[in-house]
């Protein structure tokens, strides 16, 4: 198109000038990006202005469900979690998206979103309900000053007979973590996680993925997770607490991010702010002063997480309520946030947890050029995404989620985790059954078929 | 209990219990200088290790953020829902107490009826609560959590109120019948201002009650009425917990309940040992 | 002012009959005193006059108007409480004007008689204090004083006194009594204490039970009582009385002990007695008509003989136990009369004024 | 007195029938608004949710059909729930003694003037009066392994490094809520006993001590049966504030590890709001009321036997 | 049993100097009253010497031992409390045994001592009921019984009957003087009713802002004050105190009023006055010793012709406000010597017994 869809969406929503929108949208650092900059600038750009409701993550499926269950239309657009999408679908909270896509010219520059979001986290039932937002995939961040450190690499090739590098399964990960503990703790840790919820459930998706396990039967659609497989790697994960600093398992997102900021672990897997943080990019930020300040800047690598497949975790779209009394306004906000032009902007704020999405964010020189390493680090999301595995999502994927969650969180209070894995197992079942078997059965299977979801 | 004491121990026993008194008060009010500290303390100091005991340098910029950023209005939603519905509560209160305590309106019965309102967990009723407030479109309004935190007080307030009434000497309304006042008056007149003590302690808590309330905002708020409790929330996440807005909003948050509590200190240990002994 | 006027006036509470039908007059500018037992029904037949209190039976009538159906503003009447019922919260001035700013009476009028008032209760340099400032005595003229600004036609007064300590009571008691005696509104008095009603009254009003037990001046109560009830209420300290049984002959009368003893009557009491030889009966003999025998007896009095046992010195007057009939009496004697524990007293007794009562009815013989 | 004017009698207000009938009603009429309110804030929305207790409501369907006790049969076999009301019933059993206990010991320890007393029963209200959002945080700063003082003080102590995950580790979950409970509401005790030991007639005190009975003695014979009522209505008030208990498990341990500190509040909202599983959690809704009239009410009666 | 003896006791209250020097001997077995004023610190001393308060100064002694370093418990005292503090919570039964029981009292022999002090006191059939179960008086006898068990040295009181209504507080007045009769243990008791002081002591001690005014048996203090406030303490109605000035010539004196008017003094009280003249001085003249005049005065005695203002009859006698000096008085005299408001009456006064008072010391001259 000669257009593109930033312009026609303002050209569109000018008529919309003096109404106010107001956008749901994860409380704190994620809510900066429409307060300080897409908000104000919409409302320069079209007269509409955006009020930001900030809610943290886990009141956000509630809040947006209570909203439609009132029909108050208090939200008109949504940030909404791609798992939870086959719910909000079903219950008829989101608004169908194709005919606003068609009537302004969206379908073009949806096809620039890199495959892994775009086949996976853009509709429900063939229908488009938002738009993938947030390039969310998990990288592998190392410490290169300490890889490279000849006497290091001496040792270690001594010891393992094989080169001190990012690891490339579990065990080269729990060997090189316990070698550099060894030699370096208290000082630096061989690597370090963000061990409360949510992140861990993804570790484990992947992980178990990885390692060939099922979440269910196909047949029968019981839960599978309590086999071997998911005992392995339980009881992976918590020996691997061992030569990570002491604490880890109370650590969230930001007590990981300082750790590793501060140069406490060598090794860390998160999403990809944690890659522009660390390279210091933005350090002088007034926003970021929460964060403390990076001492590992230019120091570290980035690489895919152990076995190839990283979890494409969480992530964002972008959806308009269906009870919405602004509903094009909203749309045409939400298409103008999430094109080209202006998402490229807005992956390059310092401050944001947006990660690049689109074809052309990997590409942009611009953003290549931000830090010594931004291209390294782009090329490897990238790749990232393209290998990424889906998160599992099924109808009330909620309940699995909070299952999942609370029996990682068993985990690390030291239970067996065999009778973990069992509990957490009859719980599918309990969900599944009170979902409906059959219902369930049919959008697993849907999923499961999915190129992301399973390794083949 | 003036148990046992001798001259000569006398002065002993005074440093034994004032060394008790201090280790006692700095033991209680550690957590709350901890969080005064914090929200003092730059990034660099919060995630410090080991943890440091005073900041550098007492520097404002976490509040700052919560101005700039307009969070501070959830203060404002709260003082606002607080204030209104407990000035409301000890008015309506106070006079159902008054019927209830002097004309026993309703016997037993009503009182306990009244009282056992106060009983039921809000977990039970936040989700009808819900509902309702749903279909009438009450929720995210200022009416809405006025409308609630007033019913919720209510039962304290009648039940506290009516402690306090009973106490006022009949012959002072009977004095003031004969001296030429209608009823109405005599309660504007006669029992209100003997009452006032006990008002006023009773007003703190029903504030403190409004202003602490977490369960009832969380669910009834959406982004008008965000009050002060819902507002700490936004800061703990899956992503961010941003331990000097947390510091610093709850610092915030409960300042205009110290200083309640302050002003009405005298009224305070009345309030809550008649509450109980009569409750 | 005004008189009042009560007739057949009924009070119920639940099941508690508390006023019995009660007929009452008291005349314009009459001191008339309530008096009787806790829970006689003293304090409901006051409030009752007030409006404090709806009757359940009869009519009320003050100033010629029933009133029964009027409210307690209504009805033009002070009324002054036992504990005061001073407002804690206002000044003694703003306490004294309350009523009167209720009625809305000019602030000048206001202060023209709160200032006459406490000029007159000697309270001009409390008025700015508070009621937890002054004394009990003090609060009690406050108290006073609210109720003489009103003017009104009535003044009731409910136990205005029993607060106080002894010494401060006896001064508010004189205090009262002039106070009526320059005012001249109608009061309606209660107590249960009998030297206040004693002293205070015109006429005394004497309830038992919720009824008139006897009324009529004090004196006139506490010599002529018809009951042995009205002759042990009055009179401190109370009247011994004394079984024994009555022994006639023709126009002689003596009263026998059951432990022995006699006492012979003078005709004047002899005289009734005619009939009812052999009767028992209670013989009365108040405190203070025992004296020590010494010179001649007089008219009507016999002597007698006893034991001092306990001795209680008061200082002019001694109170002293002595056993007579075969029970504890007390004789109220001269400071040095006796001395000490166990004396033999020889003692004389003013049989002219002592009062014989049926047992049964409670009825005074003679 | 003199001559003035004469202002009683005729001159009063007198009420037309209208304020008259008003005034025969006030205390009915005053009584009506804050009924009205309660009725509907309090008793509407627990027939409503009676009622849909009795029918098949969660997130995606709306089936009002009847279904008769379907959702409190369901109960019996909800063995997250049963163990929530557990959780419940361990955190007041070991909360409530201590805080009584530990706020005894501050009332006896301010019971006898002494200067400065005002000023040190002011500053302990704080923690009572604070919002409970606000102490779980507080506590959760507290309590942080790395960043908190709690570890370096007791590692002070201890005399080497002490790490306690206290909301990770199982053995000190509880712990951690409890002395977050208990410095919040131990105050609170105390000032409550603080008032009902000083209403000890002194009177009687000083005659034991003349008796010559020992301390204990004179708690035992004296001291506790006069303050037993205020304590009976502390630990009820309390009580019931601890089966409610939410804000700070939900700012300290999100019911973790696992469903571990899980309260019967969290669990009931987990069901409502997260869940909406509205149906079944009206249903919960009244098992929660239903046990805790029970027990209110066998407190009550046993209080009044007491008496 | 045992005496007690202070020496320049002293005790503060932060700044208030409660009690002020307080040298006292009671000897083994007496029965010693304090009395005075409210706050002139009897109740101060009195717990002084139970040990419940520490003195800031002076010994005391029990029984011959210094006592000052014991507690309470080890003075081997019996204290009765104005509020009677009973153990709410435990029987009658236990409350009087709760003092032995501290003491490892043998439960054979706590039974016995119960049931005799019961016995004592009248209060057998009330052992098993709780205390709120009581009436005032029956309370009053259980705080006696407490005491009494526990067999101490010395028992304290402190206004024990100054809660109880007139009737009851006259009968405990009984009691307990016939108590001390039976035991004859050391007791100080403390009131500030002088009826109560006057009829119940051996030794009366009267206070006076935390010093002792004057101290000897109670027709002593009442006969012969030392100083002017013993004597309007002492009596009742108070002893009516008249400025005038002294006009001597030679053996002869005469009280003359400022009001005019002059009595001339029996020689008697005119003896120590010879170099007095002109002295403005306090004439007290008690109600008691007027009386109507009729017949011969009696030595010692003048007339004087007043009118009655108010009148307040009590039964036997009368109590009448007249003007003497220009000061209001008042005169106790027979029932129906006056009968109304304005009446002339003549009046004999008894001069022997009138007190002179320096006005400026306070002390009594003659
Ligand atoms: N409000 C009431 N409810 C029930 N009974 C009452 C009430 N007020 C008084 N009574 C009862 O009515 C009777 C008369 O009471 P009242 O107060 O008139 O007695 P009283 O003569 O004033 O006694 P006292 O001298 O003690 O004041 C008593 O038996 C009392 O118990
Ligand atoms: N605990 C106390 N603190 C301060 N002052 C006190 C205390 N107890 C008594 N006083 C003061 O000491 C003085 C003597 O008091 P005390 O109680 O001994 O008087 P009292 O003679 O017993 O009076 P009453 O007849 O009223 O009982 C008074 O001025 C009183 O105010
Ligand atoms: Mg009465
Ligand atoms: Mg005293």
């Amino acid at each position: 198109a000669d257009k593109d869809a930033a312009d026609t969406a303002v050209e569109a929503a000018k008529k919309y000038a003096g109404t106010t929108i107001s956008i749901v949208w994860e409380a704190g650092l994620q809510s900066l990006d429409p307060l300080n900059y897409s908000g104000p600038q919409w409302e320069k750009l079209t007269g509409i202005k955006v009020k930001v409701v900030e809610v943290p993550t886990d009141q956000m499926f509630t809040k947006i469900m209570q909203d439609f269950k009132s029909g108050a239309g208090a939200y008109d657009a949504l940030n909404v979690i791609p798992s939870w999408m086959p719910d909000l679908a079903r219950a008829g909270a989101l608004e169908p998206l194709d005919k606003y896509v068609d009537k302004f010219g969206y379908r073009d520059e949806l096809q620039d979103i890199a495959a892994a979001y775009r086949d996976n986290q853009m509709q429900y039932d063939g229908k488009i309900y938002g738009f993938p937002d947030d390039g969310d995939v998990m990288l592998l961040y190392y410490r290169k000053d300490i890889f490279d450190d000849p006497k290091m690499k001496d040792e270690f090739k001594a010891k393992f007979g094989y080169e001190l590098a990012p690891p490339k399964d579990w065990k080269q990960f729990d060997e090189i973590g316990q070698f550099i503990t060894d030699k370096m703790a208290p000082k630096v840790y061989g690597a370090g996680f963000f061990r409360t919820a949510p992140y861990p459930q993804y570790m484990f998706q992947e992980r178990f993925r990885m390692e060939g396990g099922k979440f269910f039967n196909a047949d029968t659609m019981k839960a599978a997770v309590n086999g071997e497989v998911g005992l392995k790697v339980f009881k992976q994960m918590v020996a691997e607490n061992k030569f990570m600093p002491p604490g880890v398992e109370q650590w969230n997102f930001v007590d990981n991010l300082a750790a590793f900021l501060q140069g406490t672990t060598a090794m860390t897997i998160s999403w990809p702010p944690y890659g522009r943080w660390a390279a210091g990019y933005g350090s002088g930020e007034q926003a970021l002063k929460w964060v403390p300040k990076s001492q590992v800047a230019g120091k570290v690598g980035y690489a895919l997480t152990p076995l190839g497949r990283p979890e494409l975790g969480v992530g964002f779209d972008l959806s308009v309520s269906a009870t919405s009394k602004n509903k094009e306004a909203a749309y045409l906000f939400i298409q103008w946030l999430n094109s080209k032009k202006t998402s490229l902007e807005r992956v390059q704020l310092p401050y944001t947890l947006r990660d690049p999405f689109r074809l052309s964010h990997y590409a942009s020189e611009k953003y290549r050029a931000l830090w010594p390493d931004a291209a390294a680090y782009l090329d490897t999301i990238k790749t990232s995404g393209e290998k990424g595995l889906l998160d599992l999502s099924l109808l009330q994927q909620d309940k699995y989620d909070e299952a999942m969650t609370k029996a990682i969180s068993s985990l690390w209070a030291g239970e067996d985790p065999k009778a973990i894995l069992d509990r957490m197992a009859q719980q599918f079942d309990a969900i599944t059954e009170k979902v409906g078997v059959e219902n369930q059965k049919a959008v697993y299977k849907v999923w499961a078929a999915k190129p992301g979801a399973y390794p083949q | 209990m003036r148990i046992g004491r001798l001259p000569a121990r006398k002065t002993r026993i005074l440093a034994v219990r004032y060394l008790g008194a201090c280790v006692v008060t700095l033991l209680f009010l550690f957590p709350v200088y901890w969080l005064f500290m914090i929200s003092f303390k730059t990034a660099d100091e919060i995630y410090h290790v080991p943890p440091l005991w005073i900041p550098g340098q007492i520097q404002f910029s976490n509040y700052y953020v919560l101005f700039k950023d307009g969070d501070v209005l959830a203060i404002l939603n709260s003082l606002i829902v607080a204030g209104v519905s407990s000035g409301i509560a000890i008015v309506l209160g106070t006079l159902c107490a008054y019927s209830l305590a002097r004309v026993g309106t309703g016997g037993e019965n009503l009182a306990m009826w009244i009282i056992s309102q106060r009983m039921i967990p809000p977990i039970a009723v936040v989700f009808p609560i819900f509902l309702i407030y749903v279909y009438f479109g009450l929720v995210d309004s200022y009416f809405g959590l006025i409308l609630l935190y007033t019913a919720f007080n209510l039962p304290y307030v009648i039940w506290m109120m009516r402690g306090y009434i009973v106490d006022v000497p009949l012959e002072l309304e009977e004095s003031a019948l004969v001296d030429g006042l209608n009823r109405w008056e005599v309660i504007w007149k006669v029992v209100f201002p003997m009452v006032r003590p006990g008002l006023m302690a009773t007003s703190v808590f029903t504030f403190v009650f409004a202003w602490n309330d977490f369960l009832f905002a969380l669910v009834l708020t959406r982004t008008e009425v965000i009050t002060f409790p819902v507002m700490l929330t936004h800061y703990f996440g899956g992503q961010s917990n941003f331990w000097a807005k947390i510091a610093a909003m709850s610092v915030l948050g409960t300042l205009p309940i110290f200083v309640a509590v302050s002003v009405m200190q005298r009224y305070l240990v009345r309030g809550i040992s008649l509450g109980a002994v009569k409750g | 002012m005004a008189d009042v006027k009560l007739s057949g006036v009924h009070k119920y509470y639940g099941n508690v009959h508390a006023v019995r039908g009660v007929d009452l007059t008291i005349a314009d500018g009459e001191f008339a005193v309530l008096v009787g037992p806790s829970g006689c029904g003293k304090s409901t037949l006051l409030r009752t006059i007030a409006g404090i209190e709806d009757p359940d039976g009869g009519t009320i009538t003050i100033g010629g108007a029933v009133v029964n159906d009027l409210r307690p503003r209504e009805r033009n009447i002070a009324m002054v409480f036992q504990n005061y019922a001073l407002y804690p919260y206002l000044t003694v001035s703003e306490n004294i004007a309350f009523g009167l700013r209720a009625r809305k009476t000019p602030e000048i009028e206001i202060r023209k008689r709160v200032g006459e008032a406490a000029e007159m209760l000697g309270i001009g340099n409390l008025l700015q204090r508070y009621p937890r400032q002054l004394s009990g005595g003090q609060r009690q003229r406050v108290a006073i004083g609210r109720a003489i600004v009103r003017k009104a036609d009535l003044f009731l007064f409910d136990e205005p006194l029993s607060n106080l300590d002894a010494q401060l009571r006896d001064e508010m008691r004189t205090e009262i009594k002039r106070l009526h005696h320059e005012i001249t509104t109608t009061m309606i008095y209660v107590t249960h204490d009998q030297v206040e009603a004693m002293t205070l009254a015109d006429r005394i009003v004497l309830l038992r039970e919720g009824q008139i037990e006897q009324q009529g001046a004090p004196l006139e109560l506490f010599e002529q009582p018809r009951t042995g009830f009205v002759a042990g209420f009055l009179g401190s300290p109370s009247i011994n009385l004394i079984p024994a049984t009555l022994k006639t002959n023709g126009r002689d009368a003596a009263v026998v002990f059951q432990s022995g003893g006699e006492l012979t009557l003078p005709s004047a009491k002899a005289r009734p007695l005619a009939s009812m030889d052999r009767r028992e009966i209670l013989v009365g003999i108040r405190p203070q008509h025992f004296s020590r025998a010494g010179g001649p007896l007089r008219e009507g009095a016999v002597s007698y003989s006893a034991t001092a046992d306990l001795i209680q010195p008061t200082g002019t007057r001694t109170f002293t136990t002595i056993k007579i009939g075969g029970v504890d009496a007390v004789a109220e004697l001269q400071a040095h009369d006796v001395s000490s524990h166990g004396e033999q007293v020889d003692l004389a007794i003013d049989l002219n004024r002592v009062v014989l009562i049926d047992p049964a009815s409670g009825l005074v013989i003679a | 007195m003199t001559v003035s004017v004469n202002l009683n009698g005729a001159e009063q207000r007198r009420p037309s029938r209208f304020g008259r009938m008003l005034e025969d009603r006030l205390p009915y009429l005053i009584v009506a608004p804050a009924i009205l309110i309660l009725l509907l804030v309090g008793l509407f929305p627990l027939i409503y949710s009676l009622i849909v207790s009795f029918q098949r409501i969660t997130m995606t369907e709306n089936d009002t059909s009847f279904v008769g006790f379907l959702n409190y049969a369901e109960l019996f076999r909800d063995a997250r729930l049963w163990a929530s009301l557990g959780h419940t019933a361990i955190i007041t059993a070991i909360a409530l003694p201590l805080e009584l206990l530990i706020g005894f010991l501050m009332a006896q320890l301010f019971i006898d003037r002494m200067p400065g007393r005002q000023l040190f029963v002011a500053l302990l209200v704080l923690p009572t009066v604070i919002s409970p959002i606000v102490a779980g945080a507080t506590w959760r700063l507290m309590f942080d392994v790395r960043f908190g003082p709690i570890g370096q003080i007791l590692s002070f102590f201890a005399g080497e490094q002490v790490r306690i995950l206290w909301t990770v580790n199982p053995a000190f979950v509880y712990p951690a809520i409890i002395i977050c409970e208990v410095w919040q509401w131990s105050p609170f005790m105390f000032l409550l006993l603080l008032a009902a030991l000083s209403n000890v007639d002194q009177s009687q005190l000083e005659a034991a001590e003349i008796d010559g009975a020992s301390y204990l003695r004179v708690l035992r014979a004296i001291v506790l049966p006069a303050i037993a009522p205020v304590i009976a209505v502390a630990c009820l008030i309390r009580g019931l504030d601890l089966v409610r208990i939410f804000d700070v498990i939900w700012a300290l341990t999100e019911g973790g590890p696992g469903s571990m500190t899980e309260t019967i509040s969290l669990y009931t909202y987990v069901q409502g709001f997260s869940q909406f599983e509205t149906s079944y959690t009206a249903a919960i809704s009244f098992l929660v009321i239903a046990l805790l009239t029970l027990i209110t009410t066998l407190v009550l009666k046993r209080m009044e036997l007491a008496r």
